[in-house]
């Protein structure tokens, strides 16, 4: 089971901090997540996994691998880099849902929508046909 | 191309494939080529299958006596996957193609048109059933169970439809489940053993430590659970009626032989795997399969009985067959075996004639008729026509009497009354299980015996019940003119020509029945084929040959 | 050369029948003309055959057949055979005659003619028969063809159910005499006749004698009619007269007796023989004289006599002693000789009159004399008045029933008994021709009658003239005859008879006294009632043999069969798989609970790894929350199935299968896509609404979760057993690591395996998921949504309306909002995505990858600008035909597998080499790359086509709701 | 030495990595909302991409990378997926 | 490890039985998704459980059949991934027309009666 | 050419893709250009707008800056959740109007505004360009919109338009 080849002691630390500031960043992201209450405050912590934590950790997989196959290994680096593209996507279109079914559940959470114009229509439709949707809410 | 006729084995897998992957080439508008392709494709298939029973029949292609063995990507046996033709193989693979012809014939009546793809699936379909009767090779089996499988939802939902459907999703939640139970029981298999390969597992099977047999035991039972589904055994049966009787005719013409595949690969795995130990006979693997063929003829004739609808009636026909070859194979005799194999073909060309014919005879009449015709008996509403006193027979139409002959040749063919290969069929089991030589060694006949003589006997007489019941309603209940169905050519011509079949098996019997007996012993003792499986050299370079020479 | 007559006379009467249904429908005289000649010349090879028959030859001829279950076309004629032979092409003759001018222009003749033809085949075949088996084929085929000649008029409600009675208790007798018949094979080692014929101490003393005696009972009292299931010959009667008279009079029925007296030599004798045989015969004797008595349909009292007499023929059999079987033998020659007569007479009385109601009908004397004469003299017969032939076998029967027989009741009353008997039948004789031809004119007839044709009436009178020149001069006519036919079945035991019209004064012409006197008597008293009660016999009249019948019939096949069915099966689908599982559980448990060796469950926690374990908690959790909440929050069930399955992939990486964990894992992508796609349709499901729990609900719960524990528990301990197990040394696994990369050319085993090994799986996997394309795209070309579903989603509904309330906004144009940003990166993250697939497709063969993987990375790459930008917008753009990807992928991968036949190796024989290309090193080329690019366009287009049908099925509802909803406004 | 270091912050990075994962599978059991749910899932399935990593470290296995990178580049699917069914009650339009 | 594996079997296996017996077909869908999971981790435990030795072999070198994790197996969950995938999405297919041709999602077109 | 390569950054992000994929070899570069010239065919059947990159030397600045946000941001999120995330009322919605209009600059600003943890990219609403962003600690709401105003959304209106 160790595989783990002998490394110069630098690089071990170099590696080891790493890691553990990458694991522990996500394992923070994730109490966030298990502990705020807001789903909009937990949006902001998956994000520490996927920022830094995934950074850290790529990092440390370059660092380790380029010594022991002596060569420059960038593979991870494209983890980091779909992670980074790639993330904003999947969150962008969670939280708008997310606000749609808030407003659509009248929490009050949740700004209603507020447009410059006409407000005399700002009656949200949105609010206004909430009636009956709140059965449509968490299918 | 020097191994030219040695890749015949092949082409009952890939002919079917190819063509019905052509077929997608061409749209719905492209049908009449389709369908064209579809009927040459299957007459080569035929004539291809009868070419290969012969293979089996000269000894002199391989060492293996009458065994053909394949090397799919020329690797060694028994590590690679490979097809083996023996006769049991053979066998099946000219039944399936006599089925199919008649079958694709029938659909391009009318049903070919009825949806998408008709055409490849049905080819697809045969591909899956070539492939399961080919394969020597335990997973390999299961991914042909699966393509035939795949290929039977598609042609089960052809056409769509509410009852489709709906038979449609019991069948294949069923099938799902049973496919699970054969991946763990291939699994288990493998884990105890090392190996896949049908040959090489009969060879290891009895060198098994003791603390894998029961693992082993485990896999068996839960694999065959697997093939008992297939094959329709009760109570897993209950699905069969329901998807048989709502599919349409032409693809339940041709699953009259997929229940088959269960039965083919029940008897083929216990004998290899078990026919040189002599307690299996005893066994409880054997008393499962001959009671619960025996509850499964019970079953079935319990449900041609109460069936309301030919269709149905005839699906329960299939489990009352099911239920016969179950029970032959779970007895372990050779003799037995062989009326159950000469059994098997009669009762699948029958049921596959009869799967057609109703569809014709229900397209005259409304269905809700026929129900009402076993409910009025039920009810006891009798005929109020007793008035008609006219003593001048009705000209019967040639229609009628064609399709009136058919359904009395399946009739007679189901209950096994004679002339037609029915009766042969269940003489020749009843006769084996009876057989005179018994007397020498002074064993009576088994309690099991008894009870599978006194149910064929009922499940013929449940049939004749029910076939005259519905074939009374349907031919001669008044007024003939108004039931006149339409009905084109090449729909009789396949029934005719399916009825036709039993008919030559029935005067052939003789040279059949030897067939049969010749494949029943080669079953019996796998010895050649075990043999002629492991000892196939992969083929090397020509070059090298003459190398070597 | 004797001996292929036999082979004709078989032959001729089938082949006449295919040629008679193939004659034209108004060929009245052909028809007549062929079948009339086929019986004439069978009659007269019979004729031909007698001097060697009679010199105690037996003839024979063999056509092997089935040798190996001694199963022959045995053809065998002895003196008894003969007889029979005589009785069936001779009256075939007649009826043939007689049906020629009986039979209207206008019915369909060659039917008629045809089954007539085919049925003499049949009765000839039973009679000559030389092996069990083939008496048993001859004698279901006479079933099947008396059905259809019954069934002639089918129009005719009681020709149909007459029938099918007919047939369901002649056919069930005919099975349950093959199981009788196979018995005796496996009692005597032999079919063939000639050898059972000499082994009847053998099956006497076998242990099987009573089953095999009830079995050919039965068999053979059914088709004689004989009590209890006697009834179908009264209903038969819906024949047409020829068919009554041939068949139920000279044959069909006789098939029963000639049977008994076939296997007389083998199986009679015995206490069980007399007792079962005897209550049989006497009570039909005695029973349906009395029935006869009050019939007022003529042939319905025909058919009643006929079932007495074959009674007394059964009663005769059953003695076991060989006076009586001559007595019996004779009987069934006379008894066919006046039948047929009379049902011929008869059928005249109703084709002239119009009727055969006895009620209606009177003094016809004085309309058609010829008739009623011979019509009274062939009733005399029957009668058994002496000096006709019916007298002089009447008489040996009354002889012998003074006889001792066995020590029972039976024995003692069976003089009294036929005495009875006999006066009954004197009475129904009487009846018949006293209310047919004398009393006052008919009144109530629908037409005049008159004589028939005169060749219609020739068939009787010949039919008469013999019962008279029997009766009178029996020595000289048939003494002969019976004579041979005797000796062929008593052989040996051939007693000393005589035919004497006068025997003296003796206890049987006292009792043949009586009968006489006490029957006309018994008219006497009867007459005035008879002539205008009700149909059927009083006391018994609503007890109707065929309604019985029908009864118990409707419930034995159809209300019992109905509640097995439904208590035995079932058609819903849970309790199926609830006894697939448990079955599967109980068989797969077996072995285990059945050997004694318990299975080290030896607890090693010391590898258990932390990480490991929290896990597989991890994914514990996420299956039994997926369980927990699949009812009422699908979503919820699907996302934590995601979990499940991320845990499932992380295993697979774990422990060593990275392709796995890949595959694993685009699957599961998939398959929440579509499965979200398909969630759209579903109803709403809430919890408040249908959390109905009754008790049976609770129960069923309750027993499905212990069935699942049981089998989560059993397959844990498979699994665990299985892991734990020792490794095995020597597998197929180790020659595929060895020879993956000198002879696979891939180091990837794994790989390897599944495009070189193993290709023909992949070959058949692919294939399953083309062909599941294929079908999901033709079912969803169907597809129509339920009502409560058609109607775009509420969300979107809410969206648009907010869209419509601000005019700033144009529809739309909040999705457009929405999904601006994630369209852009998406369609840009698409080129990468299918570099990605390139990669992993390439490399493959060496590494964790592979057509399939790569195909469904692509597959992905376009659901994923399908998500992002519509299926309108990216059709518009982005044609991608999926049908095209399924068949060139199967077409790719099959030729790459027969490119291998080029060069004489089988199929999917794989070509590896290493190829030196300038500046980019050595690439390894083996041809098993085409193979799997063939799995990656099949996967390509199968994932594609089944996403895409799937939400396809959005547009349409949409635009069927459209039109739906212009449609109604249309309306207003 | 360095070995030691180096195993112990892998074995301690992964069960620190799945202790994460623990926290990320509680929102997906519990809820309340369905939004709760998918972003666990996608938070698990970022954790689990980084255990991966660690795990290749661990075995010193460049093999592991690709289910990785899978998880990176395309793990993204389903939530995207789930998140435009809850926006549009459909997922393809 | 073996005993933590086995346990997870079991419970999916147990989740999964539990689901494809009850009576709605999206239950079932799920069921078989997590049996399908429970099976293929089944076939792969057969081949006995290797950390670290995925077999993909080095060129041009002796090899030792024991230092490497059991390939077959893995080919066969391989297959049985992909059919069984094709099999769910025509289940689910055929679900859905069920449910839309009965207007329920009862297992047997039709609501029970109460 | 522009017609065949409409893309050329994309090319070039794709080979550089492959090679860090695979490894920096002449032969893979060779591999590597069909490779994504076919990949690209992707994007340009999908036709989206192009990229108008008229001072992409300020690139590197943005990296600059979006990399330092995050890591601070990381540090401050990371310190707020393990004091147990007791702000009340400090996580709040703020609207933000904006001058971008470029799609693909808005997606860069989306990247950068949801990879940064306490920002969220929440809902932008074309017909009034509003933002909708959803701040974890919002203290000064001033700051915040100074912050995306002249951080980021200047920069990127200098690169994109």
């Amino acid at each position: 089971m160790n595989q783990v080849t002998n490394l110069p002691l630098w690089a071990t630390l170099l590696i080891a901090a790493f890691l553990i500031i990458g694991a522990i960043l996500t394992l923070i992201g994730s109490f966030g997540l298990y502990h705020l209450r807001s789903f909009y405050d937990r949006i902001h912590t998956s994000t520490l996994g996927t920022s830094w934590g995934t950074a850290a950790i790529v990092i440390a997989s370059i660092v380790y691998f380029s010594i022991t196959e002596s060569e420059l290994v960038l593979h991870p680096f494209l983890i980091g880099a779909f992670i980074i593209f790639i993330a904003p996507v999947a969150l962008i279109l969670l939280s708008r849902a997310a606000l749609y079914r808030d407003r659509a559940a009248n929490n009050p959470e949740v700004p209603s929508l507020k447009l410059p114009a006409n407000t005399t229509t700002t009656q949200s439709a949105e609010t206004q046909l909430t009636a009956d949707s709140k059965k449509a809410a968490d299918t | 191309m020097m191994l030219a006729p040695e890749h015949l084995v092949i082409a009952p897998i890939l002919l079917p494939l190819v063509t019905g992957a052509l077929q997608l080439f061409f749209d719905d508008r492209g049908r009449t080529l389709k369908a064209t392709l579809s009927i040459l494709s299957t007459i080569v298939l035929l004539i291809i299958s009868i070419l290969l029973i012969r293979f089996t029949y000269s000894d002199d292609h391989t060492s293996g006596g009458g065994v053909v063995v394949y090397l799919l990507g020329n690797w060694p046996p028994p590590f690679a996957i490979n097809l083996v033709l023996d006769h049991l193989s053979a066998m099946m693979l000219v039944l399936t193609a006599t089925l199919a012809l008649p079958a694709l014939i029938f659909s391009l009546g009318r049903w070919h048109r009825a949806g998408a793809h008709f055409h490849t699936l049905f080819q697809l379909l045969l591909m899956g059933l070539n492939g399961a009767f080919l394969t020597g090779d335990l997973f390999n089996l299961f991914v042909f169970f699966e393509v035939m499988l795949a290929a039977s939802y598609g042609l089960v939902l052809h056409g769509s439809g509410l009852l489709r459907v709906k038979a449609g999703l019991h069948y294949i939640a069923i099938n799902l489940v049973g496919s699970l139970l054969f991946l763990i029981g291939v699994a288990l298999i493998y884990g105890v053993t090392g190996t896949l390969n049908m040959a090489d597992l009969a060879l290891k099977i009895p060198q098994i430590s003791a603390s894998h047999a029961t693992l082993l035991e485990s896999g068996i039972a839960i694999l065959s659970v697997a093939f008992l589904i297939k094959a329709g055994m009760w109570p897993l049966s209950f699905w069969l009626p329901a998807t048989y009787a709502a599919a349409p005719a032409p693809s339940a013409a041709v699953f009259a032989i997929m229940s088959k595949v269960g039965i083919y690969v029940l008897l083929r795995l216990s004998l290899l795997f078990f026919g040189n130990n002599p307690d299996f006979s005893n066994g409880l693997g054997a008393q499962i399969l001959v009671y619960g063929g025996l509850a499964t003829i019970s079953f079935g004739t319990v449900g041609v009985l109460a069936s309301q609808t030919l269709g149905r009636f005839t699906s329960y026909s299939v489990l009352i067959s099911s239920g016969t070859l179950l029970t032959s194979i779970g007895l372990v005799q050779t003799e037995v075996t062989a009326g159950a194999l000469f059994y098997l073909i009669s009762s699948t060309l029958a049921i596959s004639a009869l799967f057609m014919l109703i569809e014709l005879m229900e397209r005259g009449q409304n269905v809700a008729a026929s129900v009402l015709a076993v409910t009025m008996e039920a009810f006891g509403y009798e005929d109020e026509e007793t008035e008609d006193e006219e003593i001048v027979g009705v000209a019967i139409p040639r229609t009628i009497a064609v399709l009136g002959t058919c359904f009395a040749a399946c009739a007679l063919l189901l209950i096994g009354l004679p002339p037609l290969s029915g009766f042969i069929a269940k003489f020749v089991i009843l006769s084996a299980l009876f057989s005179p030589d018994l007397i020498d060694q002074l064993t009576a006949p088994s309690t099991a015996s008894w009870w599978f003589m006194a149910l064929l006997i009922l499940s013929g007489l449940a049939t004749l019940i029910a076939m005259v019941r519905s074939g009374i309603h349907t031919f001669w209940a008044p007024p003939v003119e108004a039931t006149l169905p339409r009905v084109l050519f090449i729909e009789i011509l396949p029934i005719t020509a399916l009825v036709g079949a039993t008919l030559v098996l029935t005067i052939q019997a003789g040279p059949v029945m030897r067939f049969m007996e010749a494949t029943a012993i080669s079953l019996h003792a796998p010895q050649p084929y075990i043999e002629g499986v492991l000892h196939t050299p992969p083929t090397t370079l020509p070059a090298s040959t003459e190398s070597t020479e | 050369m004797n001996s292929e007559f036999l082979l004709l006379l078989i032959l001729l009467p089938f082949t006449g029948s295919i040629i008679a249904a193939l004659l034209p429908t108004n060929a009245r005289n052909t028809e007549a003309w062929l079948s009339g000649g086929i019986m004439l010349i069978a009659l007269s090879i019979t004729i031909y055959l007698y001097p060697s028959i009679a010199e105690g030859e037996i003839l024979r001829h063999e056509i092997a057949w089935l040798p190996e279950h001694d199963l022959n076309f045995t053809l065998r004629m002895d003196g008894f055979a003969w007889m029979f032979s005589m009785l069936v092409t001779g009256i075939g003759f007649l009826v043939v005659l007689y049906a020629r001018y009986y039979m209207s222009p206008e019915d369909p003749v060659p039917r008629f003619f045809s089954f007539l033809l085919a049925f003499a085949g049949a009765m000839q075949g039973i009679v000559i028969s030389g092996n069990l088996i083939l008496l048993a084929i001859f004698w279901e085929l006479t079933s099947i063809f008396s059905f259809l000649l019954i069934g002639y008029w089918h129009h005719n409600a009681a020709a149909r159910d007459g029938a099918r009675m007919s047939f369901i208790i002649t056919g069930t007798g005919g099975l349950c005499l093959l199981a009788g018949l196979i018995l005796i094979g496996y009692i005597t080692g032999s079919y063939d006749l000639d050898q059972v014929l000499a082994s009847g101490d053998t099956i006497r003393d076998h242990t099987l004698y009573i089953p095999v005696l009830l079995l050919i009972l039965l068999g053979a009292l059914t088709k004689s009619a004989q009590f209890p299931f006697h009834f179908w010959l009264p209903n038969a009667m819906a024949a047409p007269t020829p068919v009554s008279a041939y068949l139920h009079s000279a044959t069909m029925v006789k098939a029963g007796v000639f049977l008994l007296t076939r296997l007389w030599p083998v199986l009679s004798g015995t206490n069980e023989w007399f007792l079962l045989l005897g209550f049989a015969g006497m009570s039909s004797l005695l029973l349906s004289a009395y029935f006869a008595i009050f019939q007022q349909d003529l042939k319905g009292l025909l058919a009643y006599s006929t079932i007495s007499h074959l009674g007394l023929i059964t009663t005769l059999l059953s003695f076991g002693s060989p006076l009586a079987a001559v007595a019996a033998i004779f009987h069934m020659l006379n008894h066919a000789t006046f039948k047929a007569s009379l049902f011929m007479a008869a059928g005249i009385i109703d084709h002239e009159a119009g009727t055969r109601d006895m009620r209606k009908l009177s003094g016809l004397f004085s309309y058609m004399p010829i008739t009623a004469t011979l019509a009274m003299v062939a009733s005399a017969a029957m009668a058994g008045v002496p000096l006709l032939n019916g007298f002089l076998s009447k008489e040996m029967f009354f002889s012998e029933t003074l006889g001792q027989h066995s020590d029972s009741v039976l024995d003692s009353i069976l003089p009294y008994a036929a005495t009875i008997a006999g006066a009954f039948s004197v009475t129904y004789s009487i009846r018949f021709i006293h209310t047919v031809f004398f009393g006052p004119k008919p009144t109530e007839l629908p037409r005049e009658p008159h004589e028939p044709p005169h060749w219609m009436r020739r068939p009787i009178e010949f039919l008469v003239l013999a019962c008279l020149v029997i009766g009178i001069i029996p020595g000289m006519t048939i003494g002969p005859y019976l004579h041979t036919a005797v000796t062929s079945v008593l052989g040996d035991y051939t007693p000393l008879y005589s035919l004497a019209v006068w025997h003296g004064i003796n206890i049987p012409l006292i009792m043949s006294t009586t009968a006489l006197t006490g029957g006309a008597l018994l008219y006497l008293i009867l007459k005035n009632y008879l002539a205008h009660s009700e149909d059927g016999t009083p006391g018994v009249r609503q007890f109707k043999g065929q309604r019985f019948f029908e009864r118990s019939l409707v419930v034995l096949s159809w209300r019992w069969a109905r509640w097995m069915e439904e208590t035995f099966g079932t058609q819903r689908l849970q309790p199926q798989i609830f006894l697939v599982v448990l079955i599967s559980f109980i068989m797969g448990s077996w072995p285990f609970l059945a050997t004694e060796s318990t299975t080290h469950l030896a607890l090693t926690t010391e590898t258990a790894d932390f990480t490991f374990a929290v896990l597989w908690g991890i994914g514990i959790a996420c299956a039994l929350g997926a369980a927990y909440q699949a009812k009422y929050h699908r979503l919820a069930a699907l996302i934590l199935m995601g979990g499940a399955g991320l845990v499932t992939c992380v295993t697979f990486v774990w422990f060593s299968a990275p392709d796995l964990a890949a595959t694993q894992l685009l699957v599961e992508i998939v398959t929440t896509v579509l499965i979200l796609l398909g969630l759209r349709w579903l109803p709403q499901r809430l919890e408040q609404i249908d959390n109905a729990t009754t008790l049976i609900a609770h129960t069923r719960r309750i027993r499905d979760f212990t069935l699942a524990i049981c089998c989560g528990g059993a397959m844990a301990l498979l699994a665990y057993t299985i892991m734990t197990s020792d490794k095995l040394t020597e597998t197929i696994a180790d020659f595929f690591l060895k020879h993956a990369y000198p002879e696979g050319g891939g180091n990837n085993v794994v790989n390897v395996i599944l495009v070189d090994f193993r290709g023909f799986d992949t070959f058949g996997e692919i294939t399953v998921l083309g062909i599941v394309a294929l079908t999901v795209y033709a079912l969803l070309r169907r597809f129509r949504p339920a009502p409560d579903s058609m109607e775009i989603p509420e969300q979107q509904r809410i969206q648009n309306e907010f869209d419509e309330c601000h005019p700033e906004r144009q529809v739309g144009e909040t999705i457009q909002d929405y999904l601006m940003v994630p369209t852009v990166l998406m369609q840009w993250i698409f080129p990468f995505i299918i570099l990605l697939a390139i990669y992993f497709f390439l490399r493959g063969h060496d590494l964790p990858g592979g057509g399939f993987a790569a195909g469904i990375i692509l597959a992905i790459g376009l659901l994923l600008q399908y998500l992002a930008s519509g299926t309108r917008w990216i059709e518009s753009h982005l044609r991608i035909l999926p049908l095209h990807w399924i068949r060139l992928g199967l077409l790719l991968a099959a030729l790459t597998g027969m490119g291998a036949w080029l060069f004489g190796f089988p199929f999917l024989t794989s070509y590896s080499t290493h190829l030196e290309i300038p500046l980019l090193g050595t690439i390894p080329i083996a041809t098993a790359l085409f193979f799997d690019l063939g799995v990656l366009l099949l996967v390509v287009g199968a994932t594609a086509l089944m996403l895409v049908a799937l939400a396809h099925q959005s547009i349409r509802s949409h635009r069927i709701q459209a039109s739906e909803s212009a449609k109604t406004e249309e309306e207003r | 030495m360095s070995t030691t270091i180096l195993l112990g912050a892998i074995t301690v990075a992964q069960i620190i990595l799945v202790i994460a994962m623990i926290f990320a599978t509680i929102p997906m059991l519990r809820g309340p909302h369905a939004q709760d749910r998918i972003l666990g899932l996608d938070t698990l399935y970022s954790n689990a991409m980084l255990l991966m990593l660690v795990f290749g470290l661990r075995t010193s296995n460049v093999l592991y990378f690709e289910i990785a990178l899978i998880i990176g580049a395309l793990g993204f699917v389903s939530t995207v997926a789930l998140a435009k069914f809850l926006m549009r009650g459909e997922v393809i339009e | 490890m073996e005993l933590i594996l086995s346990l997870g079997i079991g419970v999916l296996v147990g989740s999964g039985i539990w689901l494809i017996l009850r009576p709605r077909t999206y239950q079932i869908i799920i069921g078989l998704g997590l049996l399908s999971y429970a099976v293929n981790l089944f076939i792969f435990g057969v081949g006995r459980l290797t950390i670290g030795q995925p077999p993909v072999t080095q060129a041009n070198t002796q090899i030792d059949p024991a230092a490497y994790a059991d390939p077959v197996p893995q080919a066969l969950i391989l297959t049985a991934i992909v059919i069984g995938f094709a099999t769910t999405a025509l289940f689910l297919v055929v679900l859905l027309a069920s449910r839309g041709l009965t207007g329920t999602d009862h297992v047997d077109g039709e609501e029970p009666d109460r | 050419m522009s017609k065949l390569f409409p893309y050329p950054l994309l090319i070039l992000s794709l080979v550089i893709t492959w090679l860090l994929l695979t490894s920096f070899s002449l032969g893979q570069f060779l591999l590597s250009m069909p490779i994504a010239f076919v990949a690209s065919w992707g994007l340009v059947a999908l036709k989206p707008a192009r990229p108008r990159f008229r001072r992409w030397y300020l690139l590197p600045k943005l990296f600059a800056i979006v990399f330092y946000d995050i890591v601070r941001s990381n540090i401050a999120v990371a310190i707020i959740i393990l004091h147990g995330g007791k702000r009340v009322g400090r996580s709040r919605f703020m609207t933000i109007p904006l001058e971008l209009r470029d799609p693909i600059g808005l997606a860069c600003l989306a990247i950068i505004i949801t990879s940064t943890p306490g920002t969220a990219w929440i809902d932008y609403n074309s017909s009034h360009n509003v933002l909708l962003l959803h701040i974890f600690d919002l203290v000064d709401e001033a700051g915040w919109l100074s912050l995306i105003k002249n951080r980021y959304e200047y920069l990127l209106r200098e690169i994109f338009e």
